[in-house]
């Protein structure tokens, strides 16, 4: 087993784990920290599954994109309890 | 060149050192940055946590700081070399900006990344370890259990300020 | 799996989220249009799926980019709808 | 791919759909959403879309955008 693939079988395991609790949580915003431990984990798989130029813009991308999204819904969800 | 379960765990404690003290050295536990980190520290301080870690930890969630940049330099590093991190650097500080954010932090952290990942691959540590040894890191921090990894932030955040 | 075989990962994910998602967007949860809009974006990441199991390329990046535009006047049209 | 990655990637979408349909809060919904998300974009690099991986990395936190503009609506 090279290095490569332990570190994809490292990144995989804990995406399922963090998926699992992203459900398993019943408070909305305490899911945004799992969501975001699955999309670091994503965010390495993408680059550990196809090595090549363009897959580190990709990565980057993904990740900003999942990170925006999160300042989002945290964003309104705080505004929306304080309108209240 | 097989793989070793020591390296990985070796990469892990590097990027959880690295990216821990330059997210306490730019400050980022003292408030949220948006409202949305704010929100993410009080909810996790009325489930039993501590409100600096929770701000820490809402940080992290809703801007590219230094545990993504991290993350990303070790990507980089590992398909491109040195220009590949800095290549990185550049992108996370996109980021920074879109999120509202000064952006210190995480281009700080992606630029001593690289070179730190750099220089563990000439001693033989592969930096795909890096990868995964960040991502084992950042479980660490936001996955396992949000009261103690605040109470463990806060308690660190207590040593920075004295 | 043999070479050319349609029974790709990719088809097999596609042909279940579409065929949930309608079934969600027919009979949602809570009976709000909001909700109803919200299921509608399964179905778009099935139809996604199943052009990337045959290899459509450009096919998947027009549906990626007209995707948020229907869902930008579906939300306009729901607030028009409940007005001020 | 191998059969680890792609079981895994499989489970987050069958996941996030469960986790779509059965929520009952908007923005519990949309979280949902962005696993689905997350277990889709591995499967477009894996096929060498790379190009149409970062267009739909862009654009999915886009269309989330909008569906929060309704929320923010639905909420006050």
């Amino acid at each position: 087993m090279t290095p490569e693939e332990a570190a994809l079988t490292v990144c995989v395991v804990v995406a399922a784990y963090a998926g699992i609790r992203v459900l398993l949580e019943r408070n909305t915003v305490k899911k945004l920290p799992f969501l975001n431990v699955c999309s670091f984990a994503v965010a390495g798989s993408i680059v550990l599954i196809l090595p090549h130029p363009l897959t580190i813009i990709a990565a980057a991308a993904y990740f900003i994109g999942t990170t925006l999204e999160s300042n989002a819904i945290a964003s309104t969800y705080a505004g929306g309890i304080r309108e209240e | 060149m097989p793989a070793d379960p020591l390296h990985i765990l070796i990469a892990a404690a590097v990027s959880w050192v690295n990216f821990i003290a330059i997210d306490l050295f730019f400050r980022l536990p003292e408030r949220g940055g948006v409202s949305g980190a704010s929100e993410i520290g009080r909810q996790i301080e009325a489930g039993g946590g501590a409100l600096p870690g929770g701000y820490m930890m809402g940080n992290i969630v809703s801007s590219p700081d230094a545990s993504a940049g991290t993350l990303l330099a070790a990507c980089g590093v590992f398909i491109a070399g040195v220009p590949g991190g800095l290549l990185t650097a550049l992108l996370v500080y996109l980021g920074n900006r879109v999120c509202h954010d000064p952006g210190y932090a995480g281009t700080t952290g992606c630029i001593t990344a690289t070179f730190i990942v750099y220089g563990f691959s000439l001693i033989g540590i592969s930096p795909a370890s890096f990868i995964a040894g960040m991502v084992i890191a950042i479980l660490t921090i936001q996955g396992i259990s949000s009261v103690h990894a605040s109470r463990l932030l806060a308690t660190l955040w207590g040593w920075r300020r004295a | 799996m043999q070479e050319g075989s349609h029974l790709t990962p990719e088809f097999l994910l596609g042909g279940f989220l579409i065929l949930a998602g309608t079934v969600a967007v027919v009979f949602p949860r809570p009976k709000t249009y909001l909700v109803r809009i919200i299921n509608l974006e399964l179905p778009a990441w099935g139809l996604l799926l199943l052009m990337l199991a045959y290899n459509e390329t450009l096919a998947l990046l027009t549906f990626g980019g007209v995707s948020a535009i229907s869902v930008y006047i579906l939300v306009r049209v729901l607030q028009k709808t409940e007005g001020p | 791919m191998n059969l680890l990655p792609m079981l895994v990637f499989g489970l987050l979408v069958v996941l996030g759909t469960g986790g779509t349909i059965l929520e009952r809060d908007p923005f519990a919904k949309l979280i949902s959403l962005s696993l689905i998300a997350a277990g889709v974009i591995p499967f477009v690099v894996d096929r060498g879309y790379l190009d149409v991986a970062i267009a739909l990395a862009l654009i999915v936190p886009l269309s989330t955008f909008f569906l929060l503009m309704a929320c923010r609506r639905d909420r006050t």
